[in-house]
C-alpha cells in the first residue's frame, strides 16, 4: 500500500454556462522519498489536483468523485482530518513567494504560529525550532533574520522561508505548485536542489507541479502528463521523456526547445497527433504594396554606445499625499550600465539575462519609453535622441516596433482586434482608403495565422497565444524594420511558444525583419538568435555568435547560466 | 439594534433624575442676550434678560402701560425739565443702596458713545442728582415720549461700574468687551448666578428686592437658548424646558390641545409690510424698461387688491396674525381701527387697474425676503407670489438670511442694485407714529427705501417731533397717515401675534413685545 | 431583436450578475422610474406646482386622500402653500436629479481630467494636482458648498440669483466631489500607464492626449462609474442638506431637500405628510442609487469575481 | 524616521498655509460685515465708525498680512456678531465639538470594523445582507432627518434622552467635559449616533471590501494550507491587513465628522464649533468662519500627520523603504 493514493478523482467547477471538468478519473500513487512531477499546459488541471489533496479548491470547484488516501486514511469529505493534516502531514509551497507570506507579520511569528498549531511546543522551543528550520533551508544568520518581515527577503530567500514553513511540522508530503516559476534560473536551481535534498534527508514524498519539462527532467522520479483534466500518460520520468507514448505527451516533449543544439523550426504536433505546418509565404503582397519593397542591405541598423540608465527615485520632499502609502523609494539604481552593441539588418540579436539585468530597460530606451541617462542610440545612423535627450519618434517613423511579454496587458481590452491592428496603419497613412486598410488588416491577420472573424472580437475572447499573434500583427502593421521582442513567449505554454517562435522566424524571412530578441530563457535564445549579448546587473558580460557562446562560454556568469539551466536532455 | 439600545438606555437611566428646585422655570428662546451691559445693545433678547435683573426709573407693565419702578413719582416742571423722586430702600444685588447719583450716572452712561442707547435718548440734554433721592432730567426742547424712552434705560450702580472699569459702555458692534458684559449688578427681582453665553444662564431670586415678592413664586430661572425651532418644540414636549416665548405658529395647536401645556397669545407691536420702490426711474429686476411700474399708484393699488391676507392668516399664520390696513400696530398713537381696515381682496379689480395703468399682461420683478426674521416670512412671500401671479405679475423670490436681506435693502447688493420690492417689519418702541414716520416716510428717512417723497409729509414729520400740544400733534399725525395711505406708499400685510407656550403649571404673563416679566410668573 | 439584445447582455458577466441580483433589478427599476417621472414631470404630475398662478393657498394643508379631510384631487395631500405634494415631489426630484447629475458630471469631468493627466504626465504637475486634492479634502463638502454658495451670492447680482442658483449649487457640490475622481482616476491611470498596450501606443507614436483619453480612459471607467454612482446619491443628499440649512434653491421651486426643510416645521403639528413623503422619496431615491452603486462596485471589481 | 516625519510636517505646513490663504481671500469677498454687526436700525454714522474700528477700509493686502500675523499668534480677531475674541469662542466651543466627534468616530470605527469584518467574512450570509442594506439606508438618510427622527422617538415619545444641549459639564482647566456626568453622557448619546451613522457605513463598506479582497490573497490561502485555524486566519491574519485602510479612513473621517457636526449641532443645539460656524455663516461673521475653516483644516492635517506616523509603525513595508533611504 502506497503512502499517498489518489483514485478515480473527479473535480468539476460548475459555472452558470457549463460545468468545467478540472480533473477526471485521476489516479496515481506516491511513496515516501519519491518526487512526482505533474506536468501539463495551463488549464490542464494540474494545480487543481494539488489543491484537492488538502481540500483547498477555490469555490465553486468541488470533488465529485474518487478518493484520496494518505497512509490509508481517507481524506475526502473528512474536513476534520484534513484540518489536522494541513501543515502537519502535508506541507504546501506556492508559486509566488512574494504573495505567500503575510506582509504584516514577522517570519518568526508565522513560523511559531504554524509550529504551535500542530506541535505541542512552548514558545521558546518553537522559536528554537524555527531558527533551526531557517538554517536548514539555507538562510544565513537565521537568529537575526527571523525577526525580519517578509519583504526584507529577496524572492529566492522568501521561497526558502515558504519551504521552511512547509516543512516546519515534519510533514511526510510536500506539494509544491510551480515552486520556481517566479524565480531566476540560478535561484530555481538552488530551490530545486533544496527540495531534492530535503526529500532525501527527511524521506519525504514530494509532488512538484510545473509546466517546465526541464524542471521535470532534472528533479522528478515519476511524472504525470495532464491535459484537459485527464492523465494522458504517467510513468518513470526518463522513460516518459525519452519515449512518450501518447500524442499529447509527445506534442509536449517535442515543443521543448532543445538546449544542446540549434534547430531551424520546431516540429509541431497537435495533441491529436497531426503535424502542424505553418506557411506565411505570399501573404505579404498587400503589405509590401502599401509600404514599398525593402531591400536587405545587411547594413548596421542599430547602434548603442555607452548607454546608461540610472533610476533616481528620490522623490521630492512634498511628494506624499494624505492617506495614501508612499510608494516612492529612496533608491538610486543603475539599471543599464555602459551598454554598447550593434545590430545588423536581417539578423536576430539575443539579449539574455536574469531579472534586473536591464534587458527590458534597453528595449524601452530604444523605443523611447525610457530616457537614457547617458549614451547614444543610432538608428540607421541617425541619433534617436536629440541633444535634450528627447526621443525623436519621427526619426524612426514606426520602423521600430515591439512585442511584449504579457499577452493579457499588451492589448487594449476596450478595442476590437480590427481597431488594434488598424490604428497604427491609420496613424502613419492618414489618407489610406478604406479598402486598402481592410486589405492590409486582412493580410496581417492572415500572416499571424488567425481567422478574419477574429477581427470583430475583443482581446479577452482569445487565448494567450492568440493574443500574442494579434500583438505581432499590430507590430507588423507599420511594416517595421526592427522588431523588438521582449520575452514574447515567457507567459505561454511550451507548445504555443513553439508556434509563436516558428511564426516569428517565418515573418522574419518574409519581411526581412531585424529582431532584437530579449529573453531569460537560454534554450529559446539559442533557437532564435544569431548573436547573443549576455547581461548582468546592467552590464554586458559578453557578446558572441550563438553557437560559439553555448559551446565556449568565456565569462563565468555565462558559464554558470548555461550550467544551471534545467535541461530536458539531462535525463536522456 | 435600536430597540436594544433603547432598552439598555432606559434601564441605565432609570431612576437617575437630576433633582430640581422647588420652583424653577427653564426658559428657552432662539437667541441669547448679546451682552449683560444694559446699555451696550438696544436689542430685544438683550433687554429681555436685562429686564429681569436691572430696573429703570419707569417700566412698561404687562400691558405696556408705563408704571413707576425706581421712580416713585415724577413731575414735569417745565416743557423740558422733569423731576423724578426715587423709591427709598432699594439696594443693588451687591448690597449697596440705590442713590440718585446712580440714576444720573446710568442715564448719562446710556447717552454717551459707545453706548447703543444714544440714538434712543438723544433728546435728553442732561440728568443730574439734585439730592440723594431726586433726579432732574432736562430735554432738548419738549419731548412727549420721554417716559417711553426711559423704560429702556436701566440703572446701574455707579460705584460698581467704576470699580470694574465699565464707567462707560463699550462698543459692542466693534467687538470690544468689558467686565459688565458678562456680569450684572442690578436692583431687579432676580440676579444672575451663572452664565455661559448661548448655552445657559441661571437667575436666582433676589431676596432683598424692594418690590412685592408675592407677584411671583420663583426661586430660579434658567435660560437655555435653542435656535432650531423643531428642537425647541421637542424640548418643551419632552419636558426639558418649561417655557418658551417663541413658538412656531404651526405647533401652537399641538400645545393647545395638549393637557400638559398652555398657550398664550396677544397682538404684537410689529407690522409686516411690503415696500415697493416707487421713486426710482426704473426697476432693477423688472422686464419693464425705461419706466417704473410702481411709480403708478394704480399698480401699487393693484398689488394691494391682489393680496388675500385672510388666506395667509388662515393657512400660513394659522390664525396667528391680524391682517393690517396700516403699517403700524394697534396701541401706537395714530393707529385707528378705521385706518387698519384693509382694502378688499379683489384680483379682478387688480387686473383692471393693471390694464388701466398699461400693464394688461402684467410684468416681472424680484421680491426680496428674509427667511429668518419674521414669523413665517419666507412662506408669506411665497404665498404672496402665487397671489401676484394670479393677476399676471410674475414675481421671483429672493429669500435670504436677515443680515444679507437688510444690507441689501439698505445699501443694495454687491453690485449696488437696490431692492425693487421687499418685505419689512416695523415695531414702534415709543408707541408713537413719529417713530414710524421719521424712519419710513420722511424723504431722508434711513429706512425709506421705497423712495417715497412728499413735501407735506416731510413738513409734518418735522413738526410733530416738537409739538407738545397733543391735539395739534394728533391732527398732524392723522394728516400724514391720510396722505401716505392714500398713496399706497407701502403694502400692509399683517400685525404679528406674539405667542408663548409653557407647561400647564407654569404661568408667565404674555406681553405684546414678547418680553417675559418673571416677577409676575408663577409655578403651581 | 430586443430579446436578442437582452440575451446578449445577459451573456456578459455584468449582465448576468445584474439579472441575478434582485437588489440590482429592483433598485435600478425604482431609479429609472423616478428618473422617467422627473423627466416627464409635465405629463406625470397632475399639477405644475412651479407655476404660482395655479396654486391656491386655500388648498394648503390638505391631508393625503385616505386621511380624514383628504381630497381625491390631491393624492398625497398638499403642502403649506397649497401645492399638490405628489406633483411637487415629482418636480422637486427633477431639481434634485438635475443638480445631482450635473454636479457629479462636473466633478467627474474635472476630476478625471486632472487625475488622468496627473497620473500619466507625473512630475511636478502630478504633485501640484495631488496637493490640490489634499487641500480640497481638508475642506469637507458641506463646508465647501456653504462657502461657494456664500461667495456666489455676494458676487452675483440680485436679479440673477434665481437663474444662477442651480449653477451655483452644481458648482458648489461638484467642486467638493472632484478630488475623489481625481484620486481614483490617477491611481487607475498609474496602473494602466504601465500596461504594455500603452507602451505599444507610445511606440507607434500616438500623442499623449490620444493615449490618455482614447486608450487609458475607457479602461479606468469602471471604478469611476462606481464612485460616480455613489457620488450621485451623495450629491443629492448634499443638495437636500444645503436646502435644509436654507441655502438651496428658491422656495418657489422647491427641491426635495427644501420640501423636507419646510415640512420639518410641521412635523410636530400633525401635518406629517409634508415632510414624510419627500423624506421617504429622498430616502428611496438615494437608497436605490446607493444599492445600485453597491452592486456595481462588487460586480465590477475583478478581484472579487468568483472563479 | 526623522526625514519621514519632517517631510510630512513640511507638507502639513504647506497645506495649512494654502488653507489660510484660501480662508482669508474667500471670506474677503463675502458680504459686508458692518451690516451684520450694526443691525437694521443703526445710523449711517455708526456704521462708518464700526467700519473704521475694524480696519475694513484698509487695502486687502494689509488686511491679509494683518490676518496672517494674527493667526500665527492664535488671534483670529473678534467676532462681528458675538463681539468676543474668536480664539476664546473657539476654545470654549471646541471641547464640545471634539468630544462629540471623538465619541462619534469611536462609535463609527468600532462598530464599523466589527460589522465590516463580519460581513466581509460571511460574504453571502443573510445577516450580512441585512447589515449591508441597513447600513446603506444609513448613507441614504440625510443626517438631519436621522437627528429629527431620533429626537422624536427617544425624547418626545419615550422621553428617555435629552433632545438638546450637552447636559451638565465638568470643567477641567480650560477643557469642559460632559463625559463625567450622567446628564452629560445622556446628552451625548443621540447626537453621537446621528453623527456616526453616516461614517459607520463607510467604515463597514471599506472593511468589508478589504476583508473580502484579503481573504482571496495567496498568503491567506497559504495560511490555510499550513493548517492555521480559520478563526485565527480571519481575525488575526486578515484583520490586521484589513485594518490598515481603516487608519487612513479615520483621518479623513474625522475631518468629515467635524464638517457634519455643523448639521448635528444645529439639530441638537449642541454648543460646539459647528453651531458657532453656521451662525457665523448666517451673519457673515468672517472672523469665526475663517477661524473655523483653519481649525478644521488644522485638525484634519494634524490627524493625518498622526495617521502617517502610525503607518510608519504599523506597516513594516513603509518603515523599510524609509530606512533604506
Amino acid at each position: 500500500m502506497s503512502f499517498l493514493e489518489v483514485k478515480n478523482l473527479d473535480i468539476s467547477y460548475p459555472t452558470r454556462k457549463e460545468t468545467i471538468v478540472a480533473s477526471k478519473n485521476v489516479e496515481f500513487t506516491l511513496e515516501r522519498g519519491e518526487i512526482l512531477g505533474i506536468v501539463g499546459e495551463s488549464g490542464s488541471g494540474k494545480s487543481t489536483i494539488a489543491n484537492a489533496i488538502i481540500n483547498l479548491i477555490d469555490p465553486p470547484g468541488e470533488i465529485t468523485n474518487g478518493s484520496i488516501k494518505i497512509d490509508n486514511n481517507e481524506l475526502r469529505d473528512n474536513e476534520e482530518l484534513i484540518q489536522k493534516i494541513r501543515g502537519k502531514k502535508i506541507g504546501f509551497v506556492f508559486q509566488d513567494p512574494q504573495t505567500s507570506l503575510n506582509p504584516l507579520f514577522k517570519i518568526k511569528d508565522q513560523l511559531i504560529e504554524t509550529i504551535q498549531t500542530h506541535l505541542n511546543l512552548g514558545y521558546q522551543d518553537a522559536l528554537k525550532k524555527s531558527i533551526q528550520l531557517l538554517k536548514e533551508v539555507g538562510i544565513d544568520n537565521a537568529e537575526k533574520r527571523i525577526e525580519d518581515y517578509p519583504h526584507q527577503f529577496s524572492g529566492g530567500m522568501r521561497q526558502r522561508v515558504v519551504i521552511a514553513l512547509a516543512i516546519s511540522c515534519e510533514p511526510d508530503l510536500i506539494i509544491a505548485d510551480e515552486p520556481t516559476t517566479a524565480l531566476d534560473v540560478s535561484i530555481q536551481y538552488q530551490i530545486l536542489e533544496l527540495l531534492k535534498d530535503l526529500t532525501k534527508k527527511r524521506n519525504l514524498g514530494v509532488i512538484i507541479i510545473t509546466h517546465d519539462m526541464g524542471v521535470i527532467a532534472e528533479t522528478t522520479n515519476k511524472v504525470i502528463v495532464m491535459r484537459d483534466g485527464l492523465i494522458v500518460e504517467q510513468g518513470d520520468t526518463k522513460e516518459l521523456l525519452t519515449n512518450p507514448k501518447s500524442n499529447e505527451a509527445r506534442s509536449l516533449v517535442i515543443s521543448v526547445p532543445p538546449t544542446n543544439k540549434k534547430i531551424d523550426r520546431f516540429k509541431l504536433i497537435s495533441p491529436d497527433g497531426k503535424e502542424i505546418t505553418s506557411d506565411s509565404k505570399n501573404l505579404t503582397i498587400n503589405i509590401i504594396k502599401t509600404w514599398g519593397i525593402r531591400e536587405n542591405k545587411n547594413q548596421k541598423l542599430l547602434k548603442l554606445t555607452d548607454v546608461t540608465k540610472i533610476f533616481d527615485d528620490r522623490s521630492l520632499a512634498i511628494n506624499i499625499s494624505f492617506g495614501s502609502k508612499n510608494e516612492s523609494t529612496d533608491k538610486v539604481v543603475k539599471a543599464v550600465d555602459n551598454v554598447s552593441f550593434e545590430l545588423f539588418e536581417g539578423e536576430t540579436l539575443g539579449l539574455v539575462g536574469e531579472s534586473g539585468s536591464g534587458k527590458s530597460t534597453i528595449a524601452k530606451i530604444i523605443t523611447g519609453l525610457v530616457r537614457p541617462t547617458n549614451g547614444e542610440i543610432f538608428y540607421n545612423n541617425i541619433s534617436l535622441y536629440n541633444s535634450n535627450r528627447k526621443y525623436q519618434i519621427d526619426k524612426s517613423r514606426g520602423q521600430i516596433q515591439m512585442i511584449f511579454q504579457d499577452p493579457y496587458s499588451s492589448l487594449n481590452p476596450r478595442f476590437k482586434v480590427r481597431d488594434i491592428i488598424s490604428e497604427p496603419i491609420k496613424f502613419f497613412k492618414k489618407n489610406i482608403s478604406h479598402n486598402e486598410l481592410t486589405q492590409n488588416v486582412y493580410d496581417l491577420i492572415d500572416i499571424v495565422g488567425m481567422t478574419r472573424q477574429s477581427l470583430d472580437r475583443y482581446p479577452h475572447e482569445f487565448s494567450g497565444g492568440q493574443r500574442q499573434r494579434i500583438s505581432i500583427a499590430r507590430a507588423l502593421a507599420t511594416r517595421p524594420r526592427l522588431l523588438i521582442c521582449d520575452e514574447p513567449t515567457s507567459a505561454l505554454d511550451v507548445s504555443i511558444q513553439a508556434q509563436i517562435l516558428n511564426l516569428l522566424k517565418d515573418i522574419q524571412d518574409e519581411l526581412h525583419l531585424t529582431i532584437l530578441f530579449i529573453s531569460h530563457d537560454l534554450p529559446v535564445i539559442r533557437q532564435m538568435c544569431n548573436r547573443i549579448v549576455v547581461l548582468k546587473n546592467g552590464r554586458v558580460c559578453e557578446t558572441k555568435e550563438t553557437e560559439e557562446l553555448f559551446n565556449n562560454p568565456e565569462h563565468p556568469y555565462t558559464q554558470e547560466l548555461i550550467r544551471l539551466m534545467p535541461k530536458i536532455e539531462s535525463i536522456i | 439594534m435600536k430597540k436594544t439600545i433603547s432598552i439598555v438606555l432606559s434601564l441605565l437611566l432609570m431612576g437617575i433624575f437630576s433633582p430640581t428646585l422647588a420652583n424653577s422655570i427653564k426658559w428657552s428662546m432662539p437667541g441669547d442676550s448679546l451682552t449683560l451691559d444694559p446699555h451696550a445693545q438696544n436689542e430685544g433678547p438683550t433687554h429681555m434678560v436685562s429686564r429681569q435683573v436691572y430696573e429703570g426709573l419707569v417700566t412698561p407693565g404687562i400691558n405696556m402701560e408705563i408704571l413707576p419702578q425706581l421712580a416713585e413719582s415724577w413731575v414735569a416742571t417745565s416743557d423740558d425739565t422733569w423731576v423724578f423722586n426715587l423709591r427709598r430702600g432699594v439696594t443693588f444685588h451687591d448690597g449697596s443702596s440705590l442713590t440718585a447719583g446712580d440714576v444720573a450716572f446710568s442715564i448719562n452712561r446710556a447717552k454717551t458713545a459707545p453706548s447703543d442707547m444714544v440714538d434712543l435718548i438723544k433728546s435728553i440734554k442732561s440728568a443730574t442728582a439734585i439730592d440723594d433721592h431726586t433726579v432732574e432730567v432736562i430735554t432738548d426742547g419738549p419731548n412727549p415720549i420721554l417716559l417711553n424712552q426711559l423704560t429702556q434705560i436701566f440703572v446701574m450702580s455707579e460705584a460698581w461700574a467704576k470699580a470694574n472699569g465699565c464707567e462707560v459702555s463699550y462698543n459692542w458692534d466693534a467687538g470690544e468687551t468689558s467686565y459688565c458684559a458678562s456680569n450684572a449688578n442690578g436692583t431687579g427681582p432676580f440676579e444672575i448666578t451663572f452664565r455661559e453665553q448661548d448655552v445657559r444662564t441661571v437667575f436666582e431670586k433676589n431676596d432683598n428686592w424692594w418690590g412685592n415678592h408675592y407677584t411671583h413664586n420663583l426661586d430660579q430661572i434658567e435660560l437655555l437658548p435653542i435656535k432650531n425651532d423643531a428642537t425647541r418644540v421637542a424640548a418643551l414636549l419632552s419636558g426639558e424646558i418649561d417655557y418658551t416665548n417663541v413658538v412656531p405658529v404651526q405647533d401652537l395647536e399641538r400645545f393647545k390641545s395638549s393637557a400638559g401645556h398652555v398657550v398664550k397669545m396677544t397682538p404684537q407691536n410689529r407690522t409686516i409690510f411690503f415696500g415697493m420702490d416707487q421713486g426710482s426711474a426704473e426697476l432693477n429686476s423688472s422686464n419693464v424698461k425705461g419706466k417704473n411700474p410702481f411709480a403708478d399708484k394704480r399698480v401699487r393699488l393693484a398689488m394691494y387688491h391682489a393680496l388675500d391676507m385672510d388666506a395667509i392668516k388662515d393657512k400660513v399664520m394659522r390664525g396667528q396674525s391680524v391682517p393690517a390696513g396700516i403699517i403700524t400696530a394697534p396701541g401706537v398713537n395714530g393707529h385707528t381701527a378705521a385706518r387698519d381696515q384693509r382694502l378688499p381682496y379683489d384680483p379682478e379689480l387688480s387686473k383692471q387697474l393693471l390694464a388701466e395703468a398699461g400693464y394688461p399682461d402684467g410684468f416681472e420683478l424680484t421680491l426680496d425676503c428674509p427667511n429668518d426674521r419674521y414669523i413665517n416670512d419666507e412662506a408669506i412671500c411665497v404665498a404672496a407670489i402665487s397671489m401676484f401671479a394670479k393677476i399676471g405679475v410674475t414675481v421671483n423670490l429672493d429669500a435670504k438670511t436677515k443680515s444679507q436681506h437688510f444690507s441689501e435693502i439698505k445699501e443694495g447688493d454687491a453690485n449696488g442694485m437696490t431692492s425693487d420690492m421687499y418685505m419689512l417689519g416695523w415695531g414702534v418702541p415709543t408707541f408713537d407714529s413719529h417713530y414710524v414716520y421719521s424712519y419710513l416716510f420722511e424723504s431722508s428717512g434711513s429706512w425709506n427705501k421705497v423712495n417715497f417723497s412728499n413735501a407735506r409729509v416731510d413738513e409734518l414729520v418735522a413738526a410733530m417731533g416738537v409739538e407738545t400740544n397733543l391735539e395739534k400733534r394728533n391732527a398732524m399725525i392723522a394728516e400724514a397717515w391720510d396722505i401716505t395711505q392714500d398713496n399706497v406708499a407701502y403694502l400692509p400685510l399683517h400685525h404679528q401675534v406674539v405667542n408663548q407656550a409653557a407647561k400647564s403649571n407654569v404661568d408667565v404673563p404674555i406681553r405684546m413685545n414678547n418680553e417675559p416679566l418673571f416677577r409676575f410668573a408663577n409655578v403651581n | 431583436m430586443l430579446s436578442k439584445t437582452i440575451n446578449k447582455i445577459y451573456d456578459t458577466d455584468i449582465g448576468y450578475s445584474f439579472f441575478n441580483s434582485k437588489i440590482a433589478i429592483i433598485s435600478s427599476t425604482i431609479f429609472l422610474i423616478i428618473c422617467l417621472c422627473s423627466v416627464f414631470a409635465g405629463i406625470v404630475a397632475p399639477y405644475n406646482p412651479f407655476d404660482p398662478a395655479t396654486v391656491s393657498l386655500m388648498d394648503a394643508f390638505t391631508p393625503p386622500m385616505w386621511s380624514e379631510g383628504g381630497n381625491s384631487s390631491f393624492i398625497l395631500g398638499t403642502d403649506q402653500q397649497g401645492r399638490d405634494m405628489f406633483s411637487t415631489m415629482i418636480y422637486g426630484s427633477r431639481i434634485s436629479l438635475i443638480v445631482g447629475f450635473a454636479s457629479i458630471i462636473f466633478a467627474m469631468v474635472l476630476g478625471v481630467f486632472l487625475g488622468v493627466t496627473a497620473g500619466y504626465i507625473g512630475g511636478m504637475y502630478e504633485i501640484v494636482v495631488m496637493r490640490l486634492t489634499d487641500v480640497q479634502l481638508t475642506i469637507p463638502s458641506i463646508l465647501m458648498a456653504l462657502l461657494v454658495y456664500g461667495i456666489a451670492r455676494s458676487i452675483i447680482t440680485q436679479s440673477m440669483h434665481d437663474e444662477m442658483v442651480m449653477y451655483v449649487l452644481i458648482f458648489a457640490i461638484g467642486i467638493s466631489e472632484w478630488p475623489q475622481f481625481a484620486r481614483v482616476s490617477r491611481a487607475s491611470t498609474l496602473v494602466e500607464k504601465n500596461k504594455e498596450y500603452v507602451s505599444a501606443s507610445r511606440i507607434i507614436g500616438l500623442s499623449n492626449i490620444l493615449i490618455m483619453f482614447k486608450h487609458i480612459l475607457p479602461n479606468i471607467l469602471r471604478p469611476i462609474l462606481v464612485i460616480a454612482t455613489i457620488g450621485l446619491a451623495l450629491a443629492i443628499i448634499t443638495e437636500s442638506t444645503l436646502s435644509f440649512l436654507g441655502v438651496g434653491v428658491p422656495p418657489t421651486t422647491p427641491s426635495l431637500g427644501t420640501l423636507i426643510r419646510f415640512g420639518n416645521n410641521f412635523l410636530f403639528s400633525g401635518e406629517w405628510w409634508i415632510t414624510f413623503f419627500p423624506a421617504i422619496f429622498l430616502i428611496v431615491l438615494a437608497l436605490s442609487i446607493n444599492l445600485l452603486g453597491d452592486w456595481m462596485r462588487d460586480a465590477l471589481n475583478p478581484k472579487l469575481k468568483k472563479r | 524616521m526623522f526625514s519621514y516625519t519632517f517631510k510630512r510636517l513640511l507638507q502639513a505646513i504647506l497645506v495649512m498655509v494654502i488653507v489660510a490663504f484660501v480662508s482669508f481671500s474667500l471670506f474677503n469677498f463675502v458680504g459686508d460685515p458692518v451690516n451684520s454687526m450694526t443691525g437694521e436700525d443703526a445710523s449711517d454714522q455708526r456704521r462708518d465708525e464700526v467700519r473704521e474700528v475694524l480696519g475694513l477700509n484698509d487695502p486687502v493686502y494689509i488686511q491679509f498680512s494683518r490676518f496672517l500675523g494674527n493667526v500665527i499668534q492664535g488671534d483670529f480677531g473678534i467676532s462681528y456678531q458675538l463681539k468676543r475674541e474668536v480664539s476664546d469662542l473657539v476654545a470654549e466651543r471646541m471641547p464640545a465639538t471634539l468630544e462629540l466627534v471623538f465619541v462619534s468616530a469611536l462609535l463609527a470605527i468600532i462598530l464599523g470594523v466589527i460589522l465590516g469584518v463580519y460581513t466581509g467574512i460571511h460574504r453571502d450570509s443573510f445577516i450580512s445582507n441585512i447589515i449591508l442594506v441597513i447600513s446603506l439606508a444609513g448613507v441614504s438618510l440625510p443626517t438631519f432627518i436621522i437627528g429629527i427622527m431620533l429626537i422624536y422617538f427617544f425624547s418626545v415619545i419615550l422621553g428617555v434622552l435629552p433632545s438638546f444641549g450637552r447636559g451638565e459639564v465638568t470643567e477641567l482647566g480650560f477643557w469642559t467635559t460632559g463625559l463625567l456626568t450622567t446628564s452629560g453622557l445622556k446628552a451625548l448619546i443621540l447626537p453621537s449616533i446621528t453623527l456616526s451613522l453616516f461614517q459607520m457605513t463607510y467604515v463597514i463598506r471599506l472593511v468589508r471590501a478589504e476583508m473580502m479582497e484579503i481573504l482571496q490573497t495567496d498568503y491567506i490561502k497559504f495560511a490555510k494550507a499550513r493548517g492555521i485555524k480559520t478563526n485565527i486566519i480571519n481575525y488575526k491574519h486578515a484583520l490586521k491587513n484589513g485594518l490598515i485602510p481603516v487608519i487612513t479612513i479615520t483621518g479623513i473621517n474625522i475631518g468629515t465628522l467635524i464638517a457634519f457636526s455643523i448639521i448635528t449641532e444645529t439639530v441638537f443645539q449642541w454648543p460646539g464649533m459647528g453651531a458657532l460656524f453656521i451662525n457665523a455663516v448666517y451673519f457673515v461673521d468672517i472672523p469665526i468662519m475663517s477661524a473655523y475653516m483653519i481649525m478644521v483644516a488644522f485638525i484634519f492635517v494634524m490627524i493625518n500627520f498622526i495617521v502617517d506616523i502610525t503607518y510608519y509603525f504599523i506597516d513594516p513595508r513603509i518603515r523599510l523603504k524609509e530606512e533604506k533611504g
